[in-house]
Order: C-alpha cells, then structure tokens, then sequence
C-alpha cells in the first residue's frame, strides 16, 4: 500500500475510533479500557513477523521476548476483559429495580 | 508454513480490523459486549494464525514457546487478580504491549532504510519505552509498591527538557545515522522518561494516567504497522489511540481539569498546600452504626452513593448485601454512580456488579440526580468530592464546575467515612455541616457489617 | 493504491457512514438526507477527469452532460442544505419553551 | 494547468474527505450543522480546485461553461423552490448525481479493460440510471405530474424480473466484450428499472424511496470512485450509500414496515382492499372552530400534534401563530413531533422551523409522551395514524408495532381534519369515537384561521 493510502486509512480510523467510544456510557468504561487495551495487543502480529525472519542471536532474543509480552497483553486483555463483563450480566432480580430505575428517568 | 497465498492473509487481516470495529462498537451496551469482547479476540486469534499459515517463518519453535508462556501467564495473572485490582493489572497489560512496540520497532531496523520510516521507528522505539516504564510505575501506585504521593524533586522540569530533547537528538541521529545504537539510546531515553512521568502524580490520578498509556500504546502499535506495511497493526493502533485518547479526556474532564494539568503535575502543586487544612470547628452530627439501622427501618426510597473509598474498603459486597436486603423488605433502593466514583471511571460499577447488584440497579448522575427529591436517605459510602456542594457554589475550587451528585436534595444524607478528612481534591466538604446531615466515623466496610447485622436483627 | 487498500478504505467508510448518523436525531433527518445528496455531488470531480480526457465529440458530450448534472447536484445540493439549517437557528424566545421542554422530559 | 504535483493533490482530496466527515458529523447538533454544511461545500470546491490545478485539462472552455450553467441552474433552483417542495428537489438533485456517476463511468469505458473495473462500471451504469428516472418519477409524484397511486399492472413482476436478467447479462457481455454497445442497453434497462421500481410506490412512500435512491447515488459514485481510483469519490461515495442506507431503515422502522416490502410493493397490495372501507355508521362529536376558541381559553398545557394533513394544507403558518399567540397569553404550547409526520422524516420540523417556532418548541416522542397526561388539550392538525391506537392494540393492523404519540392521555383531544376518512395506512382511527375527542372538518388552514381569529379576538 502507498503512504496516502495508509495516511487515508489512519485518518479514517482516528474518525471512527472517536465515533465509535463516544457512544459508550461511563458505566462501561473500565471494560472499554480493557478492551482496547487488549486489541493493541495485536502487535503480537508484529513480535511473530520480526520473530520469524529474526537471523542473529540478538535480534531473536529481543524479537521472542516481544512475542513473550505481547502474548501477554493480547491473552490477558481478552481474559481479563471477558471477566470484567461476565460481571455486567442483569441478575434476574434485576426486574423491580428496573421498574425502580424506570420511575427515576420518567 | 506456506499454506495461505497473501491475497488470503490480506483478507484476514482486513476481516480482523472489523472484528476489532465490531469489538469496541459492542461494548457500548453491557448485553452485547461479552459476545463483542470473544469477537475481538477471535479477530486477534484469526490474524495470527492466517499469518504464521501465510508465511515460511524461522524460530517457529522459539515463537510457539513463548506463546505457549506468554498465554500461561496472562491467563493466570487474569483470572487470579481480584477484581479491587483490575485497574493495576490493566496498566501491567498495557505496559507489555507497549514494551513489544518497542522491541519490535527495533528489531526492524536492520531492515528499514528510508528515513521516514527510520523516523517511525524512532517515534515507536520511544514511546513504547514511555508506555512501559509508565505503566510499570503506574501499576507499582496502584499496587502500593510505590507511593501513590506525588513524587517531585528540584530540578525534575529541566531534567525532564533534557530527556525530551535527548530524545530528539537520538531521533536524529537514528534518521540519518540508521545506526541501531542510537535506538538503544532513544529507548533507554522513553524508559527514564516513562517514570519521572508517572512519578509526579498523585493516586487519585493514576486512572487518567493508565488510559493516556494506553492510547500511547495504542499510537506505538499504529507506527509499528507502519514500520512494517501492516494494515490490521495501523488500524488496531490507530483505533485505541483515537478512543484512549477521548476516552482520556472524557475521565479529564469528568474531574473538572486538563490532561496536560495533570501529565505537568501544576494541579498537585497547587492543592498540596491545602491538603492539610483538613476539618474545621465547626460541630458535626456524628451517628452510630445503629442509628443508620434505625433510618433505613423508616426510609421508603435509599439511595446509596458509592465512592473512593469504599473501594478502599473493599465493601462492595457489604453495601450490595445491605441493598438486597432493603430490597426484599419492599424498600426501593438504588445505587447512584458518579462517573469518576472509584478508581478508574466506571470502576465503580465493575466492584459493585461483582457483588451481584444487578445492572440495573446501577442508576449514572444524570438519571440519579432528579431522583434524590424523593428520597428519604442517602448513604454516601467512602465518597466527598463527588457530592461536594463547592463545585457548584465556589468558584475558587479546584473542583468548580464538576458535576455532583445532588444528595443535598434528599430528606437526610448520611456519610460513612473515616475522618473529617477531605477527598482527593483536597478541599473542605460544606455539606458535613449541613442540619440533615450526619457522620458515622470508621471505615466503611466495618460500618456499613455493623449496620448490616442491626437490619437483619430488626427485621 | 492497491485492491486491498481501497477495500480497506472502503469498509472503513462503511462504518464511519453507519456510526456518524446513527447519532443524528430525528429532527434533522431532512437536512441531513439534503447533505448526504450535496456530497455525493462530488461526482463533478470524476466528470471534470474524464471531461478533460475526451478526445472524441461523443465521449466530450456524454462528459460535459456529466460535468452540467454533476454542478447542479453538488451547488444545488449544498444551497438548499444551507437554506434549510438557515431555519433552525434558535430564536431568542426560545427560553420559555425550553424551560417548558425540560420539564416534560425530566 | 499543471501547478500543482500529483502529491499535493492528493492531499487535498484526503482533506476534502475529512472536510465531508465533518459536515456528516456536524449535522447531529443543530447549532453546528450550519458551518458543517458549508464545510462540507468548501471540501467539494477544493477537491475540484486542487485537480483543475494538479492537471493539464483539455476541453477546458467546455467545462467551465457547463460548470458556470450548471451553477445558475442550481442556484435558482435551490433559492426559488418552496420549503414545502424541498422534498422534490432534493429527489432532483439526487437524480442528476446518479445521471453524472452513470455518464463518468460509460465515458471511461474507453480507458479500462481488466474484467473488474468493467464490472464496477457495469455496476455505475445500471444503479446510476436507476437513481436517475427513479428519482425524476419521485420528483413526479411529489410535484403532483405523475399520480401518487400506486401504479402497477398485470405482468409487472413478470417484466421486472426480465429487465434484472437483461441487466446481468448486458453486464456480463460488458465485462468479456469490453464494448460501450452494452454499456448502453445497461443504461436503457437502468432507466426503465429506475421507473418501473418507483411507480408501483404509493405517495406516501415515497420520502422513504428519495433516501433509498440518495444511497444508491452514494453507491454509483462510489464504484465510479474504483473506476477512476479516485480515493475522494470512494470515500464521500460510500459514506453517503451506508448513511444512506442507515436512514432509509430508521425512516422504514418508525413506520413500522420494512424497505423490502415497500420496494416491492407487497404492503400496498394488501392496503388497497380496505382502503375505501372508511367512515362507519358510529357517532362522532363536531365541533366549529370557535369552540376550539374557547377550549383553547381554558387551557393551561396544549401540544399541537401536525401531520401530513398540515403540510398538504400549507397551515404551518397559521399553527405557528397560534402557538404564539397561546404563548404570549401564558399558555404552555409546544409541538409533539412523530418522527413520521410530514412528507419525510423531519420534514415537519423544516417546515415549522420556516414558520418561525423554535427548535427548542419541536418536542419529539419520546420527550412528549410522558406529558400528555398533564395536557388540557391536544390539537391533532392534520394527523392521523401517527395517533391511531391501533398501532398498540390490534396486531392484525397494518401500523400494528409504530410507536405513536398517545395523545389519549390528555384532557381533551381536537382533531383538524376534512372528513373522517382515513390517513395513509388506509385504516379506521377508533379514537374518532372516544368520548373525549372531537373533529373539526374542514381544511387545516382553514380551520386554523378561523381558530386563530376567535382567539385574537377573546383576547
Ligand atoms: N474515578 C476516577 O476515574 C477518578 C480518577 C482520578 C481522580 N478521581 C477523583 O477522585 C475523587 C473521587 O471522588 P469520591 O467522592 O469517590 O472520593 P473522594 O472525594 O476521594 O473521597 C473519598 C473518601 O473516602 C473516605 N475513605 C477512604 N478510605 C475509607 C475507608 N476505608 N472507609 C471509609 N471511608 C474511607 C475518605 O475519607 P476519610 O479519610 O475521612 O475516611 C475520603 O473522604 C474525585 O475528586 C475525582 O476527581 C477519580
Ligand atoms: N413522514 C414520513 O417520512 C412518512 C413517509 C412515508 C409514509 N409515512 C406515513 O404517513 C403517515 C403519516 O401519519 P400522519 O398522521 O402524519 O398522516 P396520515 O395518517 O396520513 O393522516 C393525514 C390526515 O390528514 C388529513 N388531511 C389531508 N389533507 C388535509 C387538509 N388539507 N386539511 C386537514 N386535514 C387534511 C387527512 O384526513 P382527511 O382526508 O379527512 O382530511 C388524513 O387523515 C404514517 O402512516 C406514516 O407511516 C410517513
């Protein structure tokens, strides 16, 4: 891809990523963080490129120990995410505050 | 293994930058966002796999293994973590991926020759250092490892200009030199600077500071993809910069100050002085443990607001526990969540769904704050600035122009707090003093077991 | 740029179409169904391009009829836009409703 | 000319397509959206400037000229044209857009020859003829030259279920030919397909087809934006088809049916039977105008409801003088607003915003259903299945799932309209036969007058 392409793309990217997390209510910001902390962790993509065609000693043990901590990020985000919103299910007893809540925003 | 054509690959990556999209779309409704959070990893799961099948890699042993323990680790440091400690964790998570930035900016040099993308590299290379100390040092407050005080000494400006400007130099250099040691330099250059950052900030900032890390990691990863010509890298990248970076300034401004306010550290300064001036003359009602039973036994409708402290406390389960009780007396009772109650925004809600107060119970200020006319009591549990009436009425106050929580409306406001001693901000809280206010002195969770055990004695 | 650059620059803009509106009320639907035609007028740019390569009478035709449509649809489309927003400057007497406003929603 | 390098030029349409971004953007605030639209203008004239710079033109007399011409003919169209007729124009505009993209991409035959840029001109040809007649037998409809029937005859699915095969295969014959010969029969089936889609659609409809056809234009021109790899037209192209499409199911969604069923005309069929089934034997209250007066007198809250009928009748004046006069005299007016009402969405608001009623007076659904039951008086002018119970109670209905204002909540109920028959959806309103609500027949305009002259002259 040529560079006006990738400028193209990081422009429309920085659009939707303000678009997409205005909507998000403050309720669900700390799993929102999670979240996309875990998707940064996609430079394990990177780790495993330079990894892989890593040829001196050195360059394979600085490349292996950046697959090592972006393996940590990109599993832990998810895990750690996933636990988060485990906790976000409503409760069936959810039902009388929900009317409770309805009367409060009428 | 060369089993994939690139064309595929490709593909893949673009099919994974929507799985992303999709990912951070679905958090904004807390019944989607489990399914949007296993679509993102999937998307994550998907890129890799489809490029180790796409490409003849090397050390395919060495890059397996380090998976394999990389993915041990995470997944015991996730599930063992308690939830009081998310935030530290987040930060712990964010700080590695900022440190495989780095690595892999530098690594790439060997094969990146045209000085815009030595410049890329450069950029990379320092801010995943500064997102990796930072994080480390944020994680070291959050942990209690190192002092949440604001830490400055003499001299840490003109150190901290001639980091950046170091910084610079090494760029520079980097760009017309293509000389690996001066990325070295550049990184050990981003770890100094990652940690006279984050040192001069006081705990109570410490959230704002973990998101600005992440949108940093973020932005480090959308220059790793441009290092190396990888669309999903740029685009995961770009998108948590971009939404690390409102998201950022959202929690800012929630508290009523500026991001560069807080990364400089004037803010701190300035209310410093008046931490210590804390209580006054002035006669308070204090109340027992008892009297709070008492009230809730002719309260209808209760309102409790949830603060700092109780998360210091750790008595989310005792306050859902009592909430449920109420409950199931016929007493309405809701939480009313100010969005930079807690640790980290939203924080708040994590603890108390923890504890099983159902998701609806959950009442945000904007819908919580009508509510309180009819409201017989409130108990503001670990909370001050939140409820502080100084951000509406003194305009000299650091908190000026905050929105509160409007507990003065309700018919009686009870506090359970520790001390007379004022909140994060620093500042003297009018509504102690208030006729319909009371105080019951001692921690929260040793409280609120001790009210507890009076309702359920009554009842 | 390349095929996948432009899917990619696509799909982007997918997403950014759906989020942008999705967060405009009701009330300006008019407007903004008027601004989304002004912009796709931006097709003059093409009938400028293949205008200024026609070498034929025939494709120089069937160009400057492209050129002709492709203004009034842009012009027209960003003029009757901007008479439209023209109407929907708050007027000073709008206090009063206002107040009456929030109270029905409160 | 050829003062500007290809870079620069480039730059520019990436601005350009920010610049679009940002009107899109700008119009959710009604307070931004004015500089948003006019950012968007400049975005549309620098993208133009910036290529007639960046390259050496011929023809160049030519296109000035038909650029100047098509200028004047724009801007008078636009100034001159009535609020009421805004609806028809834009259809208008939206129907030459698909004509340009249809013609852009039939002249650039002549310069493609790989399989794929044959098929996306393929693609432009037939969606931009389509949004062509389409759009000008809207325009029809709405201006009252063609009927708002909806026309079908026998065979019409038999003819446009040939007409989609003719189109696959003049494509197909495009793409391995490479000849304009087919382009052409593409088009002529276009434009047959562009009538034959819009004439079975029955008036009321059609607000619904416009935002369908706006975001087939967006789609024409972006696939003329892959012909040319021009990133601009990609971009506005596919922003305008997916918030197109977008509006096109909400518009569809707040009237209860869906885009397919309308397309295809399935709903109509079903409608016509019961159609002329209105009026019943039951007895209903009248009421003159002057009584409306007098009710009016006593009222402290009144909601206007307008609807189609209001538009039809031209009387926005007369309401929005009313609703003053009321004011001025301390009554609390305000406008509940379906998203529906009018000719198309937010129509309604166009059109009393030209009278002069503040924006903060339009109140939508949501907000003003809750303040019915505090209302003395509801005037229903020119509106009817936007208040029709029927939508809440019987399933079997054809509106059955619309929300609707519940204008029963109130006090007392005044319809304005000319008979009893019914509104578009071709059913009974058994709120005609409540005790609580009255009709006035007659015109809108009319009655308003009238109304608005007894109330003058009380005062
Ligand atoms: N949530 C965020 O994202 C975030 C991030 C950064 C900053 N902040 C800031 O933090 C503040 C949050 O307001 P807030 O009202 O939640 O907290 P706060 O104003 O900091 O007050 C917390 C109160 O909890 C009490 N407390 C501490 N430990 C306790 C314990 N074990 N038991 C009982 N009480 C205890 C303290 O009083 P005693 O010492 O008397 O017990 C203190 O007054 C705001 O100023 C906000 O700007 C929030
Ligand atoms: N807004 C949109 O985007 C849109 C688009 C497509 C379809 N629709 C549909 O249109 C309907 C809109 O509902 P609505 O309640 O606004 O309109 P409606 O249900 O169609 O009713 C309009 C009423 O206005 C009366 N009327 C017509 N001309 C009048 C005049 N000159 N003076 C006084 N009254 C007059 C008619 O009754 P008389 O004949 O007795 O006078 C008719 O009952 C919904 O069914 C909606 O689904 C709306």
């Amino acid at each position: 891809m040529d560079g006006f392409a990738l400028i193209t793309i990081t422009i429309l990217a920085v659009f939707l990523g303000f678009e997409v997390v205005s909507k998000v209510s403050s309720t669900l910001h700390t799993p929102l963080m999670s979240e996309a902390n875990a998707i940064h962790g996609i430079i394990l993509l990177g780790a495993v490129m330079v990894a892989g065609q890593a040829e001196d000693p050195l360059a394979l043990a600085l490349s292996i120990l950046a697959v090592l901590l972006a393996t940590i990020n990109v599993v832990g985000g998810f895990v750690v995410t996933d636990r988060m919103l485990l906790m976000f299910r409503s409760k069936p007893r959810a039902t009388a505050s929900a009317k409770a809540k309805t009367e409060a925003g009428a | 293994m060369k089993i994939l054509p690139a064309e595929v690959v490709t593909v893949c990556y673009i099919i994974a930058a929507v799985l992303f999209i999709l990912a951070l779309k679905g958090l904004s409704n807390p019944r989607s966002a489990r399914r949007a959070n296993l679509l993102g990893a999937a998307g994550a799961a998907l890129a890799v796999i489809a490029f180790g099948l796409g490409t003849e890699l090397r050390n395919i042993g060495w890059i397996l293994g380090a998976i394999a323990v990389g993915s041990v680790i995470a997944v015991i440091a996730a599930r063992r973590v308690q939830m009081t400690q998310m935030p530290q964790l987040v930060a712990a998570f964010n700080g590695v991926g900022g440190g495989a930035a780095a690595l892999v900016a530098l690594v790439e040099i060997a094969h990146s020759d045209s000085p815009w993308t030595l410049g890329v590299v450069a950029f990379t290379v320092l801010i995943g250092g500064v997102s990796l100390t930072g994080s480390f040092v944020t994680f070291g407050k959050l942990q209690g490892i190192v002092t949440t005080r604001a830490v400055t000494f003499p001299g840490l400006r003109v150190l901290m200009v001639l980091l950046v400007i170091a910084a610079l130099a090494a760029g520079a250099a980097l760009v017309v030199t293509a000389d690996v040691l001066w990325a070295y330099l550049l990184l050990a250059v981003g770890l100094v600077l990652g940690v006279l950052l984050v040192l001069p900030i006081g705990g109570a900032d410490v959230p704002i500071v973990i998101s600005l890390l992440n949108a940093f990691t973020g932005l480090a990863v959308a220059a790793s993809g441009l290092v190396l010509s990888n669309v999903l890298l740029l685009i995961a990248g770009t998108l948590v910069g971009a939404s690390g970076t409102i998201l950022t300034m959202a929690m800012a401004k929630a508290m009523g100050r500026t991001v560069a306010g807080i990364v400089f550290g004037a803010f701190r300064a300035h209310v410093a002085g008046t931490t210590s001036s804390a209580g006054s003359d002035r006669p308070v009602r204090t109340m027992e443990a008892d009297d709070v039973a008492i009230l809730l036994d002719y309260a209808q409708r209760v309102v409790i607001v949830p603060g700092y402290g109780l998360a210091v406390a750790g008595a989310h389960h005792a306050a859902a526990e009592l909430a449920e009780i109420l409950r199931d007396q016929g007493v309405d009772v809701v939480f009313g969540i100010h969005p930079v109650a807690g640790r980290m925004p939203g924080h708040m809600n994590v603890l108390l769904a923890e504890a099983n107060v159902p998701y609806d119970a959950l009442v945000e200020m904007d819908e919580v704050n009508p509510r309180f006319k009819t409201t017989d009591l409130v108990l503001v549990v670990g909370a001050n600035d939140v409820v502080n009436p100084a951000a509406k009425t003194s305009p000299g106050s650091p908190i000026y122009g905050m929105p509160i929580l409007a507990v003065a409306d309700a018919q009686q406001v009870v506090f359970l707090k520790r001390s007379l001693n004022p909140g994060f901000a620093g500042i003297e809280n009018e509504l102690f003093y208030d006729p319909k206010v009371s105080i019951v002195l001692g921690d929260a969770k040793h409280t609120l077991t001790k009210v507890l055990s009076s309702v359920k004695s009554t009842a």
